[in-house]
């Protein structure tokens, strides 16, 4: 008879639900009476942003992920999870949620796992305590999926430095931030590099999408940035196997995070929308179809929640896995869509009023779906159940 | 870590599986597989080491409940009927005098039980069932009288767990249903075989209980709504089978991607086929994770009845999706009779339907997200919103001068 | 043996590709250009809107169900169906698209059907030239599947007149009509009323959800508005029986076709898109995954046609259906919603430029969907497949 | 107008439709079937005047490939392979002079034909296939050798027009693959069944050809390319089927909702219930149009290639769909075996992975949008992309001195 030990290492979810409810209140709190206006305005709004770093012994939203050691509140992956999934839920604010994660999770943790002592120890501090904000962009969080956009030759002058040059749509927070992570491409491979917004040749524009617009979009065009030996992050060449898959991981399972709360938020707007609204004379509560779909709604949100916190949890124990964050994206990409359509049917025509949480969402949700892309996620997961790719 | 390796490996149903096309194809659970089973100790995983079991953790329930769906969901569903379900009905509302003796040669493998609730006439709706248990007489004790249909086991259990109507005296103010521990081994007692799409190793049937004789003790007033929470234990066997069939499906579906060449290319290097894949893998994991997180629950001590029943609408229609997924992988190869994703195919459709169906869970979900019991209004309010009938023509109604 | 005469009446599909093109390369010469900046203003454009309506011999957009005697182009339905598909695809503007049926079709029929000979000659040539734009409420284009919003109640000065009261929202094109439907509860039942702009006591704001911008939302403000017993369209007490099951059918037929052609033009983009777009290293068109994405947004286009046309053709043959109108509204929705994901996944992350016609067609989708509501359209649909309801 | 009603009432399959369960219990399709088939002029419809047939317009045509299709999906399947499919392929490429002799006994009924594509191991790719026609020596005509496989009416068919390679001679420019009309009363042939899932009432199995003769005027060369075009009959059979078949289901959907009662609650009264009635009456109809027109194209002398390719992917995913739905409308009685929607449902997956299977056809509606041929890549730009391993950690890759 075999009769094995069960895994006792954790729980088989590894929810965090403490810590998301400290950031969903906090973010309640202070983010979300500004969010429709700052949705509308197309604004960041730094404040906020130093506010919610500043709330130690909080959840200090700025630098979860950096060790306390160098000034951050060091707290593990599915703690992280959990911050994030509760400032989607209280901020009700998908941009904002999205430049604090690129902030604290994908434009921190590569430099905590590939960056030099110097490196560690200039940036994460600053970026731990929200005075440094920094940034990515989305086109670099899923591989070189996408032709190579920025490209690096060596400096020639044996200083070991090097000149970017190229565009780069879709960063996150481009106008307000200090630095940016940016992988080049280069003959024999490509390499990540820390560029801090002052570098010479380097331009940012105020650009982007429509969607998500209080995250602060940007576009950078760098034209000859010369960029130190110091610049370069992890080794050279090593992108393909450093910063390019945890990166994508990163994204795919931290970007997801808030929306896992804003999934959340939607399905309890729609549980009163429901009690509220009358349909052929009776409340759309008594309609068996219109509780068959909150009923759907609600099973979403637990099944997103289960893929979100393994993926975080095999952070914590070592093992990320790309295959089950992208299962984690594509998933909850799919739940976003399903959510808020069926949150939108639930609550009938839009009202002048209110604050739009279903528009914004709506409108986002397609945008988190593209750039997360199923043509990327499908093919990565296939590769790990095939053994192929 | 990857929770699904360590599932995978966890238990070895190896045999089972072998003989899980001729088990679909016979409709006999071979007499091996029962054999396999008792060395297993699958039986005992879920019950108490107080009462005969091993007392094992849930996620090593979850992981044997998966081995085994994978190996061969008709053994599988007449084995977790009775060892997990049945013992939690028997040990939840028994005399603990009776507990014993019903309950152990169950954990044995000894006998077997079935859980008879659904009618010919009547399926989770408690109010429609008809069974009924009245006094024996003099010589005391109970006998029950009705026709239990589309009874997981019906056809070779030993004991019944009986759903019935309790014929109260004057005066007795106690529930009107009742569970009654029916052994089956006795004149008053008639069964049949239906047969269906799938689950065909599965014993499934009716029994004719013709005043059949019920022991004193054995007879247990249930308010029908506590019920409920008990009958969740069934919901999650039905998850567990469709993750394990949808599993295997994934799996074949697979092989078949690597070995296929079409028009010169490899099934597996196609990117249609890969999406195919990929959904169904990450359909499947957030499936096991929400189901594993539910038998946590469960064995926290905490009812998740509401959660159990989220996840039993989503696992098992996933399933179908997934099952009909690898069909269409296959090819006609897939949907000849014998071939394993046809017969998983069919195996998929019944476990949506088994146990409360997926529209009827949605109701108990929606109750448990705070809207309320059902409320029931007859279909009579489209015609007074004037949408009640087709509407004139552009030209209005046939008018005795028509306009220019 | 039997053998029957197939219907030979109309064809089996009861298409008009000649009408669509027409209205199709008018739209795009005319309104196209503008709609980007139409949409981000907010902006309806009266000129534009004079442009469309004078052209003839050609559509005439705003009169095409009005008979030519009464100075329209007298079209049937199934080419003034062609005439919006056309203007969809070519206008590339939902907004604008569906202020022109609302005026053309939604005000317009009702007063044909049922207007007394006064109204029909007041009202229908000066709206088939474009001079007055007709209105409607997309709260009343369903029934009184929502509950009440403007009473009515008898003037009781013995001139068989009416005070209204009530708030009324979705109103399209609100701020520049001339009129409006209005259908009002009262003690007795629900009756339609044509209530003029110019009404003493009514009070019109710009006022409406962010979809589909470019109609000119409004909201209706009735305060004690008197008005005359012309103003009654149909039987006093007949809206149930006239005005509201017509509405409905015409809005869930009428206003589902320039998204036909919104389908057709999200379909073409996404083929051309895909020719250009590169996804590791290849075009995304060499994806298989890729390949079939195409091919069934191409599959919904057709699909939803079919039930377009067989539902205008109804009209025409004077028996128009309830449910299959409600069928074409279902389809059409759910294809809006399939058809904009599936380009916006294979167009890939936005970029800053372009049209935008997948952001505006996403944002209006839901809306549309919203506005013909499953929880209206499943009932309307069963009461007929079950003879009950 | 509704055209549905005219549809349904047009043909009286109403003898076929009481015999369907019992045609798919035997297996068999009952004798009486084919004489109410030849009475009806079923089989003459598809075809002109000048070779026999009724020339019949296609609305007319495609309301009685419904009918049948709703009454006995099995013995439409079977009829219509032979009457339309095998008809059009003869008579698109046979010799005027043999013609006459192999079409009218299958227009009267009194001979059957099936049409042999797929091979043990090969199914739409013709580059696989491996029958073979090679010229028959002194005694002039034709020899074929090969086995064809998953076929309909294989078991009981008189001729079958096979898909084979043809051997060339030297100098021999023509098309490398051909039609041979296989004459299947001769020594050189054996034939099996292969049991599957649904539509079980059509025979279905293989051909072993061990060289059949073939008469010298019963072998047409043709370009492959050129095959798609007459094929495109089959996938438009296959989507009548699926609408039959939704049909069928959404109307016992309906009359169950109608009759049954569940917690006090007629069926009929819930909107969750009414809700998948509306979608599916929506999606029938919208497929019924589609199959309509493309009906209409081809007798207008289009190819609507194309369209009839979408319209099979839609119509027969749809059926699954609309089928699942009233299984799942019906509990537990709709998967007990030989209720008719468990037929229905067993049926419904086969018209999906019957002619070309839904990933084919997408491949070839994509290609008829201007995409250009399929290009082949195998699965190897993954890893290059930098997505092909898993990430190091939030400490990267283990180093000598972690840190702090």
């Amino acid at each position: 008879m075999v009769f094995p030990n069960s895994p006792t290492d954790h729980g088989p979810d590894g929810f965090e639900p403490a810590w998301a409810e400290r950031a969903r209140s906090l973010a309640e709190r202070v983010v979300r009476p500004t969010a429709a206006g700052r949705d509308r305005a197309g604004r960041w709004d730094h404040a906020l942003f130093a506010e919610l770093a500043a709330d130690r012994p909080g959840p200090g939203l700025a630098g979860p992920l950096v060790p306390r050691a160098l000034g951050g509140t060091g707290l593990s992956a599915a703690q992280t999870c959990a911050l994030l999934e509760g400032l989607g839920e209280g901020a009700r604010d998908p941009g904002f949620a999205l430049a604090v994660g690129a902030h604290s999770v994908l434009a921190t943790v590569p430099i905590r796992a590939f960056g030099s002592a110097g490196q560690r120890e200039r940036y994460l501090p600053r970026m731990a305590s929200g005075e440094w904000l920094g940034s990515v962009s989305l086109h670099q969080t899923r591989g070189a999926a996408a032709d190579p956009a920025v490209a690096a030759r060596p400096a020639g002058d044996g200083s070991g430095g090097w000149v970017l040059g190229g565009d780069l749509d879709l960063v996150v927070g481009a106008p307000v931030a200090h630095h940016f992570l940016v992988v080049a491409g280069h003959h024999g491979g490509r390499t990540a590099f820390l560029v801090d917004a002052t570098t010479p040749g380097l331009r940012i524009a105020e650009a982007g999408p429509e969607a998500m617009p209080t995250c602060s979009w940007g576009r950078l065009a760098l034209d000859d940035c010369a960029l130190p030996q110091e610049a370069v992050l992890g080794t050279v060449g090593g992108a393909p196997d450093e910063v390019e898959p945890l990166l994508a991981a990163l994204d795919w399972v931290f970007t997801s995070a808030p929306w896992l709360g804003l999934l959340r938020a939607l399905t309890r707007d729609a549980l009163d929308g429901a009690r509220d609204r009358r349909l052929f004379g009776r409340p759309l509560t008594h309609s068996q179809s219109a509780r068959f779909a909150l009923a759907d709604l609600a099973t979403q949100c637990e099944l997103a929640a289960g893929l979100l916190y393994r993926a975080a949890a095999q952070f914590d124990a070592g093992r990320p896995s790309l295959a089950d964050a992208a299962a984690v994206r594509l998933f909850v990409a799919s739940a976003a869509r399903a959510v808020t359509e069926g949150a939108a049917r639930l609550a009938g025509p839009p009202s002048a009023t209110g604050d739009r949480l279903i528009e914004r969402t709506h409108r986002d949700a397609l945008f988190f779906a593209e750039t997360g892309g199923v043509d990327v996620l499908h093919p990565v997961i296939a590769a790990s159940v095939l053994e192929l790719g | 870590m990857n929770g699904r390796h360590t599932t995978v490996t966890a238990f070895d149903f190896s045999g089972i599986a072998v003989r899980a096309a001729e088990t679909d194809a016979t409709a006999r659970i071979p007499s091996q597989n029962w054999k396999d089973l008792v060395d297993s100790g699958y039986l005992r995983l879920f019950s108490p080491r107080e009462i005969g079991g091993l007392g094992a953790d849930p996620l090593t329930q979850t992981a044997a409940m998966e081995a085994l769906a994978r190996a061969c969901p008709g053994t599988y569903w007449s084995a977790t009927v009775s060892a997990l379900l049945c013992v939690k009905l028997i040990s939840a509302y028994a005399d603990p005098r009776t507990h014993d003796r019903l309950i152990r040669p169950l954990l044995s493998g000894e006998r077997l039980a079935c859980f008879a609730v659904a009618e010919t006439t009547a399926g989770s709706d408690s109010g429609t069932i008809r069974t009924t248990v009245r006094a024996a007489g003099p010589g005391g004790g109970f006998v029950i009288r009705g026709e239990k249909s589309r009874i997981t086991n019906a056809p070779n259990a030993d004991l019944a767990v009986v759903l019935a109507r309790r014929e109260r005296l004057a005066g007795d103010d106690g529930p009107a249903w009742c569970l009654a521990f029916v052994d089956l081994h006795q004149p008053g007692v008639s069964r049949y075989e239906i047969p269906r799409m799938g689950l065909r190793g599965m014993p499934w049937g009716g029994l004719v209980l013709d005043d059949a004789h019920i022991a004193p003790t054995d007879l247990v007033p249930v308010p029908i709504e506590e019920l409920a929470e008990t009958m969740a234990w069934g919901w999650l066997k039905n998850s567990f089978a469709a993750i394990g069939v949808a599993e295997s499906a994934l799996a074949a579906a697979t092989r078949h991607a690597l070995e296929r060449v079409s028009f010169g290319r490899p099934l597996a290097h196609m990117e249609g086929v890969q999406a195919q894949l990929a959904q169904s893998r990450a359909q499947i994991d957030a499936t096991r994770l929400l189901a594993r997180r539910a038998a946590c629950e469960r064995a926290a001590g905490r009812s998740a009845r509401d959660l159990i029943a989220m996840l039993k609408i989503y696992a098992t229609e996933m399933a179908v999706e997934v099952a009909a997924r690898a069909v269409q992988i296959h090819g006609a190869t897939g949907v000849t009779h014998g071939h394993e994703v046809e017969r998983l195919y069919r195996d998929a459709q019944m476990n949506v339907i088994g146990g409360f169906t997926s529209n009827r869970l949605r109701e108990q979900a929606a109750e448990g997200l705070g809207l309320g019991p059902a409320v029931f209004r007859a279909f009579d309010w489209v015609a007074p919103a004037g949408l009640g009938h087709d509407p004139a023509g552009l030209d209005g109604f046939p008018r005795p001068a028509a306009a220019a």
